[in-house]
């Protein structure tokens, strides 16, 4: 199985939850970050004095597929989160050696 | 309150009298204090309903009307509206004289006055002084309540227009013709209808003039961006801090009763006591009447419904509240609670406006409902009098004056024709210059709006440090 | 306050009279209006000390009680308990007399009254409705004290019924029985016990009543899941949001001087500066006391036992505060500092009973101590007359009278026993009936408590957007 | 205030005179529970503008501080200070006689008094214990003011010092001078200045006093570790609420207007009208001046700066409120807006002082601004034998008395040499006692302080759920 | 050396905590996340207005443990996770070129 | 590519985020994490009861690195994040199969 893995823009969750569902994806987990990168940050002023906004707020996604869909859910994605503009994010995808639903102790594609 | 002086009669000499005019003016400034606290209570409501991205941005428009309307209502608004009220005889006689006289208009048809720009020249006592610190209060609320039905979507520099607009002549209008000596106040005499239009604190005069306003701003701004579905359907977007919400509501019950009771002008008036209970009558009935109906309709208790019924309740009695029984409070705010609720579906769904806060369904419809309430609950017991009639208690349908309800719902029909589209007018004339100069508009950029108007309008995030979703 | 009116004699005819009968009326709706806004600290104290996924029901139980026991009292309540007190004489004779009659019992031994059902039928005006005002604020604190006690695992629907049985039934027993004139007023009388049980303002009549009832609910509910260890050890469960508790704290500070201050019913009575010094002298030593004892005993200034401290030295001296010197103040919030944090350990580690809030410890045992404090520290400079007794001034034990002692001991146990048991019957009765009908009983479902009550029993998350631990 | 009586002679015989003292009585109570609720909008507004991992601490010391202070000044703090204060006259005559006599000076040259310790004692009535009570309030006003200053890096164990300290000895000291009858008070008789010192309601004592210390303080701390860069330049450190420090500045605009309004000791003296509204009127001019003032300075309108713009103008009116016109105040309000953010800037960015809430530029610059602006703007029309002078009325240098700005001259010189000393003096031995002892200084750990103190010093966080950044 | 990925409920994070300490983990990462899967969310009203709640909030518990460590620490989560009722999670595992601890530089297995 | 994982000390990341930049890192994403190890949690008490903070606040940074990468990027959060202070964290490095920038489609070392 792999682990497809994308930082998205945070109003961009429901379209890409959208499409991916459509796609048959039947899980997914999603947790807040910051982002950094190309698109960068600004300074403001609190109080008078400047101070920096480095990040930008981001969703992370994690899924898990299996091998023959990791493709297909990564366009869906990459089609779903971008607006063209700088700070779309990027998806990546890394191997993973075993999955284990905790439930029914299934394991593997069965697991997903 | 009415517009000229009943009360005790000013007797120079007496000290019983001059100790009484202390009371009395001890209790309007209490009073004033009491319902300038009320923003903190409109600020954490409409705050804590909206979504933390805009946090900043909307409890900053709550903190700025304050003053915009108080700097417009200082300069101009009090002497176009209430500078020719005489309240001496509440004060003892010898300071609350008269400072204004008509501007545009005369007799029984004023619709304008002047005197007492910016509380200078003479005239000008420690009684006018307490009228106006009362007077700005109540002004002050009608500012605030368009900035919960805009909120979430409101241009800064739009905000600030509206504020000076509203303190300096939206609100003074109406003020002048119930409160000021206007010509609603005298329709008894001039169409004969009951005592003229009676609105004893303001569900008309504060409330659904702040209401209409509210909803032509919402009209022309246009509902946040995910409000309505593809389907049409409007879709629930949870406020971000219950509690906070909560507790604006409880400050505002608080300060309503200095809204309410003070406004008799008089502790040497012992209806006070009666207002005041009234005034959590119809509260309590109203907060828990909502609840029930809210479970009736959707399944569970919504907090923000309750805390709309509480505050409907509040609006409903504030025109009434002098001249029902406890026993009709409680029924006000039975009706107020389910009214509220109605209301903000047939607004939602119907009409498709979006209201983050249910302002225009509270201060509008139920304010609405408030002054009709006057025209059909009031028992002839008080009143005897009433802007200087000839009645000898305001008596609504109920109790048999037909007159009384006509002179109510002409009020209400200026308040959703006239006053509304000044409001309208005002907002989409600001809208249009602005687009025109290429501005843009009233309405903040889409981006500010999808990313929270706090960092681009205000510079700072309401949280900069909790982790938030959405 | 005490049963029957002292004060201002009646005398139609006097000005003077009347003004200062319209002077005391506008104290007690003043204190009225203090008293209802504790309802907020209460609110925000109990929602502070309880953790977020339960915020939005905790801070509704606090709203919705205000008005569930309000329309109790005002259809029956009030009627049962304090409807044949003339309060006239405070309000210059002309308003404010009784409207009841003894409903059972009579003479010096009247358990309950009739009369004025929803404030309506003969003789009421703005002296009794100003009566009912501020009465019915004192019973939405009783009502208020439970939610804290409770929180966290009490069902939505079986805390309505609280609500409604407190503010008709629960609470007006024992303030019939004290205030109204009833029975345990006029053992001066059937006892010859000093001037009859005293209670200036209530650490009886409101706290213990409110605090036995917190005790009876939580014994009935069972301890929050995780709250006691397999080693039957308590655990702390830290509170979300410890600002919010302070700012709770402090409004009860605020209105609190309306609930001790105004019970004089009189400015005439210039007892009332005293009071409210009193209180704040008690507030601040029981805060700071509170904060070295728990230093002392867990080796930081937890925020939450200062905010507890401060609360009991409040709940202390409101029995006695108006028959104690300045100095006394002091010294009966200093042993209130330290009872409230020993009477939390022992209910937590020796009943094993879960209060998430400190509502038993701070009303209910600091109440008690306060009842009994009129009877130790009274130093019969005030209170002549008391319960329209023979006393010369309320007197303590210290200072000579050991029957004053008796009558307050016999308060005590009155409320220990016959208060407590109505209350604990009343929760194991709704318990059992749920259960018996199948619905589970009063304490929400397990799944429900573990995921937060929010979702499932209001539809909202308090903070839908924080992201939050645990 | 000023020092000793006016206001009605007393005449026993009179029950008007009574009742105009019972009405007075009750005035200055209800202005002493309106500044003791400051407490909370203090405690909000420092807290709102800290940040997270310090708002229990922060929270915690705006809390202890009114116990702390409270407990030093009813010790000894009131009896040095205001005990020989007859105020009598305002009370009807029969209560309020001085119970204190100089201790240290006599005549026109004041220093200290003594009496009424712990107010126990001959002479302790319900007017000396009310005038206690208010003026307790003041004292805790002061006391609050360096928690803000010098928040999220002081001890615990060192504040609780500070505390004692301010209510003790610190305040008492200008307070005596000013308003207890000591030596600044005399300077119209000793230097033939105007009416002597003026300070109707403390801009000076109270404010300045505060202000001072808090700049003291925050220099014997130093700056927070990364408020400066390794430029020098500050750098923001946003605050983590600003809705919660919205509505401290709404509270503390609610109690303001107890401390202003209420200062004339009576309402019988309707000048307390005027001094309401002109709280109300610099106070919306000092906001929104500080709104365009930092949107013309930064780009946008800094919630934190309109907030600290409103107590600019509130703090700058507090002194001349009773000397000045409406348009008067209104000046004074543009002024105090621009003056604070000045200030700020100047602290920052010259000074390189770290001062988290701007409670320096907000109570120590605007203070000293008030105080210099009684000797400029007073009008005359009020203040007809202030301090047992012989003026006809406090006038200011625009109005053509000189004196009078010598006398507010030689205030503000004593309060930055005299007072501003002895509070440095008071900080800088004490850290320099407790570094000599290995207690490392006032300051808290460097680890405390990047992890955050909630947990080192109070052991528990503000908000253990809410997952938060940095 | 391998990481081992546990989407868990939150209440039950003390347990797996507790049963991972018996087992031997010196140390984790954990962080809040939200899921979609299975047991899907659920529609509330607000105002009156229907809202969706889609995600369940979840628990991410990130462990690195020597390659023989791995199955044991797996099954160790999925004992300690289990309610057996729908929603209780996935374990899966991904394999770690590189580990250094910060305070030591140490590498590897030495680093865990 | 890899992908780098950091656990951190909170006030560190300024301090990382710097040294990466200068090291030419143009991106990262970083999340709020709690953290269990040697370090350990401590008791504290609570209205007179104990409970016990088990978990210490971290951040989480994760970073795309091209292969060649890897090792330098690892030593410089190594070099700026030690306090040499028990519970400085840990890196460690991933394999990752692709990656995707969701503007550009831009795919593999082009998309970092
Ligand atoms: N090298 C990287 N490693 C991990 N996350 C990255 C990296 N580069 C960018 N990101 C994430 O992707 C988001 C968008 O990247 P950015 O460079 O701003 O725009 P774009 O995706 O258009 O190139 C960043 O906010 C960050 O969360
Ligand atoms: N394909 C997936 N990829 C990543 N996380 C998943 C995936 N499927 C489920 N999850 C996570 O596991 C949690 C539980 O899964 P769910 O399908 O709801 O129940 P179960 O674990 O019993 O099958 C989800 O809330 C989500 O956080
Ligand atoms: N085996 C592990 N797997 C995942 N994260 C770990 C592991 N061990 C430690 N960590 C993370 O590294 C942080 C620091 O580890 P700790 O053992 O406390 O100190 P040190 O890094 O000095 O060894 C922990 O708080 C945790 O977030």
């Amino acid at each position: 199985m792999k682990l497809v893995t994308a930082i998205v823009k945070p109003f961009k969750l429901d379209d890409v939850k959208g499409a991916l569902k459509t796609a048959g994806v039947a899980g997914m987990t999603v947790s807040e970050v910051r982002g950094f990168g190309r698109q960068g940050g600004h300074t403001e002023t609190y109080r008078g004095s400047e101070y920096q906004i480095d990040f930008v707020p981001k969703v992370r996604i994690d899924i898990i597929v299996d091998d023959a869909d990791a493709e297909r859910v990564v366009d869906t994605i990459v089609g779903a989160a971008a607006t063209d503009k700088i700070g779309d994010g990027k998806v990546w995808v890394t191997d993973v050696d075993r999955l284990v639903r905790i439930r029914t102790k299934e394991e593997g594609a069965d697991a997903i | 309150m009415q517009s000229f002086s009943i009360g005790l009669a000013p007797m120079q000499a007496d000290p019983v009298v001059t100790l009484g005019g202390n009371l009395n003016l001890l209790w309007v400034i209490i009073g004033a204090v009491l319902v300038i606290f009320m923003q903190a209570g409109f600020a954490l409501v409409e705050t804590g309903f909206c979504r933390a991205k805009h946090a900043a941005h909307v409890v900053s428009t709550n903190f700025a009307v304050f003053g915009l309307g108080f700097i417009g209502f200082f300069l101009v608004g009090f002497p176009f509206s209430l500078s020719a009220w005489d309240v001496s005889g509440y004060f003892g006689g010898e300071i609350g004289a008269a400072v204004g006289s008509p501007l545009i208009g005369d007799g029984s048809w004023i619709f304008l006055f002047k005197g007492g720009w910016a509380l200078s020249g003479g005239g000008i006592d420690a009684g006018v002084i307490a009228l106006f610190l009362y007077m700005v209060a109540f002004m002050d609320t009608t500012a605030t309540i368009p900035t919960g039905a805009m909120a979430e979507r409101w241009k800064w520099g739009s905000f600030v227009i509206w504020g000076l607009f509203c303190g300096a002549i939206y609100y003074p209008l109406f003020a002048a013709w119930t409160w000021g000596g206007g010509w609603l106040s005298q329709t008894w005499d001039t169409m004969s209808l009951g005592a003229g239009y009676v609105d004893f604190a303001g569900s008309g005069v504060v409330h659904t003039v702040g209401g209409v306003a509210a909803l032509a701003g919402s009209i022309v701004l246009g509902p946040r961006i995910g409000k309505f579905g593809a389907d049409g359907k409007p879709r629930g977007l949870p406020g971000h801090h219950i509690p906070m919400a909560m507790l604006g509501t409880f400050i505002l019950l608080f300060g309503w009763f200095g809204f309410n009771a003070a406004s008799t002008l008089a502790a040497t008036d012992v209806q006070f006591a009666v207002v005041a209970a009234n005034t959590a009558i119809a509260a309590a009935f109203g907060a828990i009447t909502a609840m029930l109906w809210i479970t009736k309709r959707t399944g569970k208790p919504d907090p923000g419904m309750m805390a709309n019924g509480m505050l409907a309740g509040l609006v409903a009695i504030t025109a009434p509240c002098a001249f029902v029984s406890p026993a009709m409070a409680a029924v006000i705010g039975v009706i107020a609670g389910v009214l509220v609720i109605e209301a903000v579906f047939f607004i939602e769904r119907k009409l498709k406006v979006d209201d983050p806060v249910g302002a225009i369904a509270v201060h509008g419809v139920c304010g609405t409902f408030g002054v009709l309430a006057v025209g059909l609950f009031a028992n002839g017991s008080y009143g005897a009098g009433w802007n200087v009639s000839d009645s000898e208690g305001v008596e609504g349908l109920f109790w048999g004056d037909a007159g009384q309800f006509g002179a109510q719902l002409l009020g209400v029909v200026v308040l959703w024709t006239v006053i509304f589209g000044i409001a309208y007018a005002f907002f989409k004339i600001q809208d249009t210059v602005s687009k025109s100069r290429g501005k843009g508009g009233i309405r903040s950029k889409e981006a500010d709006e999808i990313n929270g108007l706090d960092i681009p309008e205000m510079g700072v995030l309401a949280y900069p440090e909790f982790v938030s979703q959405n």
